[in-house]
């Protein structure tokens, strides 16, 4: 804990024309330790503990997708991908204390949000199969596509939450970023002008203490992530990211708050990338198995079951009845994957504009023309 | 139908979009009270209200990117950047998301906005308010270029920007903001949004330019008539999607063409039109294509801005350089 | 004062889960008061009020400069100008505490720094006059230009910064800007990697309370600027910017711990923009007397003059032969920028390259030929 | 003399820089520990220390703000951006500060930076990794642009580049990283920075082009050669400034141009090549000049990419194309 921005105390004088006006704290927030134990009351939407199964669920689902999707792009069959493993409470926890029509603004890692949301695991493999039809998304029609350029989307879920709070309606924007995305002056910018407008706009952080090779360390001197709301003076918060009650429970206040009139907030969800940046990263080039290694204690998949087990409502066999499940639902979503024939050419200049202007028709009947030529 | 400078003309048409759509929004840097700094939104704060015209914080890419969010979600904001010189920092949003939306998500979410800013020199502004940095913007598909040349033409250029369902980015060159008034109605009625206009006709050499530079190259003609060389006149208006079309007929008449603007020669927008003449209009060439542009140099502060910029007696020089050929 | 960050206090248990984990707060700081006495003891450099005629002295020349800049722009001499009437505080306050070998970065209102620094008052004419040269300042060679894009020189200023921690110098930048550039990503950008490199960087924030029609409320929800620092993980403070005692302390303050690799700081100096934006503006379109008149009391002049004069180190005699010095100066300055003929056209290039490259020398030719035809 | 591919020469010429010029300093995101994410840093950081190879938080302006205070204080600022599809955020940096601080200041102060980046597509790569955006940073006065094309001289230009006094855009084309190795020698010889190369001669048919294309358009010359047309080569390199003079020199002879990039095609650098060739090249054309481009759609994820690069088929019926005329 350390104190900013108060006179260093060399003698008494200093204070004399010296006022504080302004004080803040920053607090965290934890319901499960890292053996799954509770570590005091839990909120109310965990007070029975089969309640906490969907979650469980939504998790196991997200590792399996994962692994999948890392198997698809190491035998070529898929693009460059990230994985979230370690990681799924995150997006669980958070979309899962949205509201359906809350909108979710996504960021590269966060099939965990997206899949709780409705985009289907086909989705996500056609895009990150190199299709772009997998932005076209069957179910949350509003969610923003994955944003690749980091943090360049918070400022559009200000922009959706302002959107919200113009037409008087109680639904809040969730934008998820990762730590690094928390040095770009889009983040901040976004943050600080919903925080004059008091927009319906929740910002979690995702601090997997890695942006690609540069340490969490390496990215900012504060203490916090969280404290970066103070500067946009908004509520910001910490929360163990690897708790999916926590989790939730964080952003579910701060959503409410917000559909509420209350304005947005930021809250730094601490958790750890278990693997590489992406499939195109060799994670061992900056960071060894003895930094890793210890952090696979109090991973979110396995603290939520030993929860769930220590409470009688989870098995072995549920496990592995589970597992079965989500298996089959993605080895079957990437059977469809493979399956799906290439988009036309055409594809490329039909989604330009509403209209496709007269100057564009001749490029495109070139393109289609010179199909074979091309090829 | 009241006279009106281009700026009041520029209000107007925000005015008569805002009434007649309550998606359209207004947003940016003093856009409120103030009125914007050149006066472009006066009346509409007080007109609207604070929930259709909003001050923001002093945030270029986040005005740009507000932008986004809010089109998507089905509004239709027209943000203001304050001068051309701190359009740069929206350039990331404008590429990489307004105008890949609706083709990133094939049509799911769209991106209805418009970015408006004034642009060029010759009002001997401050360093930076002077720039023409349109060919920043140029190479960007899904965005539309368009620079109004009068009154007339930033109305309706305006109402149909705003009214199209695609991300535009309007450039009001500033000093024409005050420097004519000419009869506007305030109808409603757009102008199309891919098409030149012809603003003289003339068949020895045309003279193709946009935006502020238009009237020098409408003086130019008239100079030229004067030495009985009759100059066609076009007003290139939408850049992007360049109306080539229009262009190359007219230089199938010419043969000869004058292209002038008062950015930086090097890839201007300009080179695009040589570029359509040098291919498609080869044929019809009779003369090399002649460029009249700022000099590829950094915009000068006022006291040498004049020697940057196009002037009349560059474009007729030209016109004839042209003449003597073939 | 506000605490932001902690949960609200909804049950007793909500507390068992949660800890703070980081703690901060703002002081501000004031020696004189709004008539000039004296709030409590005073710093080092202040001890004898005869030490302080040079500040005194340097506000009016600063003063005297605006209003002749005014009002060669009011008789079509010289171009759009923003004077800094009522905020001299600030840049002489800041100026003073450096050393020479530091390096300015200043933004378009900071002529009080600029002239302290040894700009020339002719320089400044010519700059503003719309004459490049104006910026080849020859007194401070490494003081950057004025920067009109709002806070895009604050990375420069970190850039400078880290120069000088690379050469192991005990030098440090200081950049100026104004409440509006704290909304702008890359003042955040900048300050948070000084933060992380503990760069000999001060950021002095001039909270005039506008930007353009702008007030500082509708700027930023946060209840300082000085709290920006804290997103930073760098020390920031308020001061009193109307005091140049109090503005002085502070940049001293922080330029000593920035030499000494203690790092960046940011300190925001509450002041009052008495007059138009620029001259380009008209406040009364969003602001009207009743909001004004009252910051005309405690204005820097005014505050410092009272105290210098209950004080016994000046008089009216020292004030009317203060004023006469100070516009006699500008006077003649301003006699030789209006005596300064204009650049050779071929400026445009000569300086465009080290070397002009062949490509652009027919360019420059051209335009040499065409002088008289352009003209 | 060992063999290398595009980005161990990099790699190489960025140590040489380093090593003979202790003001040259390398700095972004994951240059340092990781070697950046092509590797074009690899080891680096081991040789020349923390001091020297600086890893910088996630914040492309101010990496580009920052190498502007390192140069104007005479280091040697040599920035990567880690995708071209995230240099955008830089422009306003490149545009109003690095590329004008000697003219703003006549001289007092420079910007000798280089701010490199990987751009072009063919990889396969992510979303908005497969950028060529050259041409919103072409229309800068003040700023160098270069683009090799292959491992040799990727070494030479970026020699020059960090040598050289005033800041230079190097762009990298990712598709040749490791598409190929030459022998490269590491004995610091630069190559010049404005000076086009002819990598094939022949006089019947100019392809113009640079970076990853340049590889088809060899192709295509030999398939030309085949049918027997003797197609010349030019790697444009240096696009700003251009070397226009040897465009012209060339197309004099064959009468003939195709210029080929990946960008759209709609004010793409090829525009200005083609506006030359409009100007002061248009009596020697024989035939009208052709554009092989991307077209003017939003970069398509990897399944559609190649459809939208110029392929050599595409290339060598363009020149087919220019060689029925006349
Ligand atoms: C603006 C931008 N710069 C650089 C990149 C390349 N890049 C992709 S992910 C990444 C690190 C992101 O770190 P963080 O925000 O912590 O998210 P994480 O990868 O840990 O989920 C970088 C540098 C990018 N996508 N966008
Ligand atoms: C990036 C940028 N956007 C807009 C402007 C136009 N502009 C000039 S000054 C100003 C307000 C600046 O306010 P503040 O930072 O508080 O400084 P002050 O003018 O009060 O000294 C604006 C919007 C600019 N110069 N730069
Ligand atoms: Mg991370
Ligand atoms: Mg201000």
């Amino acid at each position: 804990m350390r104190v900013i921005g108060c006179l260093p105390q060399r003698s008494v004088i200093w204070r004399m024309s010296t006022s504080r006006v302004a004080e803040f704290s920053i607090a965290l927030t934890r319901y499960l330790d890292g053996n799954g134990a509770a570590t005091g009351p839990l909120p109310g939407f965990a007070a029975a503990p089969a309640d906490l199964l969907p979650l469980y669920r939504g998790m196991l689902r997200t590792r399996s997708f994962d692994a999948k999707a890392v198997a698809l792009q190491r035998t070529g069959r898929l693009g460059t991908f990230a994985s979230s493993l370690g990681q799924e409470a995150v997006g669980v926890g958070a979309a899962s204390a949205m509201a359906a029509e809350d909108v979710l603004l996504p960021s590269f890692r966060d099939q965990a949000a997206q899949l709780w949301r409705g985009v289907t695991p086909l989705e996500l493999l056609l895009y990150w199969g190199g299709d772009e039809r997998g932005s076209d998304f069957a179910g949350p029609r509003e969610d923003f596509p994955i944003c690749v350029p980091v943090a360049s989307h918070v400022p559009h879920a200000a922009g959706v939450a302002l959107a919200m709070k113009l037409r008087g309606e109680a639904r809040a924007a969730l934008c998820l970023i990762g730590d690094g995305a928390t040095s770009k002056g889009d983040f901040y910018e976004a943050l600080n002008i919903a925080g004059v407008w008091r927009l319906p706009l929740v910002v979690v952080v995702a601090n997997n203490q890695w942006a690609i090779s540069v340490p969490r360390a390496a990215q900012s001197a504060g203490e916090t992530l969280a404290q970066k709301a103070i500067a946009a003076g908004v509520p910001g918060e910490q929360v163990d990211g690897n708790d999916v009650i926590a989790v939730r429970d964080g952003v579910a206040r701060a959503l409410e708050r917000a559909r509420s009139g209350g304005g947005a907030s930021l809250i730094e969800a601490l958790t750890y990338r278990l693997t590489d940046h992406t499939t195109a990263d060799d994670a061992r080039r900056y960071r060894d198995d003895a930094e890793v290694t210890p952090h696979w204690h109090g991973e979110p998949v396995a603290r939520l079951r030993q929860y769930l087990v220590a409470n009688g409502v989870w098995s072995r066999e549920d496990e592995e009845h589970a597992l079965a499940g989500a298996a089959g639902e993605i080895e079957q979503a990437a059977q469809a994957f493979l399956a799906t024939g290439p988009q036309p050419l055409s594809a490329m200049f039909d989604h330009l504009f509403a209209r496709l202007p007269a100057s564009l028709r001749s490029q495109r009947d070139a393109a289609l023309g010179g199909e074979a030529d091309n090829g | 139908m009241a006279d009106a400078t281009l700026v009041e003309a520029i209000d107007l048409a925000l005015a008569r979009a805002m009434q007649e759509d309550a998606r359209v929004l207004v947003l940016g840097e003093d856009v409120g009270r103030d009125g914007g700094v050149f006066r472009a939104t006066d009346g509409l704060l007080a007109r609207f209200g604070p929930g259709r015209v909003l001050d923001t914080p002093l945030a270029e890419g986040a005005i740009a990117g507000l932008s986004v969010g809010l089109a998507a979600q089905g509004f239709r904001p027209v943000a203001e950047i304050q001068f051309m010189g701190f359009a740069y920092a929206t350039i990331d949003q404008m590429l990489n998301h307004a105008a890949r939306l609706r083709t990133r998500t094939r049509g799911r979410l769209s991106c209805p906005m418009v970015l408006r800013t004034p642009c060029g020199g010759g009002v001997h502004a401050p360093e930076h308010h002077s720039e023409s940095g349109e060919a920043c913007f140029t190479n960007i598909p899904g965005l539309r270029i368009v620079v109004p040349s009068s009154p007339r033409r930033g109305y309706g250029l305006l109402l149909a920007a705003i009214r199209d369902p695609d991300p535009v980015l309007f450039l009001e060159p500033t000093r024409l903001y005050r420097a004519m008034r000419e009869p506007v109605s305030d109808d409603g009625t757009a102008l199309p949004l891919d098409q030149c206009a012809i603003l003289r006709e003339g068949g020895d050499v045309a003279l193709v330019g946009w935006g502020a530079v238009v009237r020098e190259m409408l003086a130019a003609a008239q100079q030229l008539a004067e030495e009985g060389v009759a100059a066609e006149v076009i007003d290139v208006a939408t850049l992007v999607p360049l109306d080539a079309a229009s262009i190359l007929a007219s230089v199938g008449t010419t043969g000869r063409c004058v292209i002038c603007h008062e950015a930086p020669l090097t890839a201007g927008f300009g080179a695009e039109i040589a570029a359509q003449l040098a291919g498609p209009g080869l044929l019809s060439l009779l003369a090399p294509v002649e460029r009249v542009t700022g000099w590829d140099v950094v915009m000068p502060l006022p006291r040498l801005e004049r020697h940057d910029m196009p002037s009349v007696a560059r474009i007729v020089a030209a016109a004839r350089r042209s003449l003597r050929h073939g």
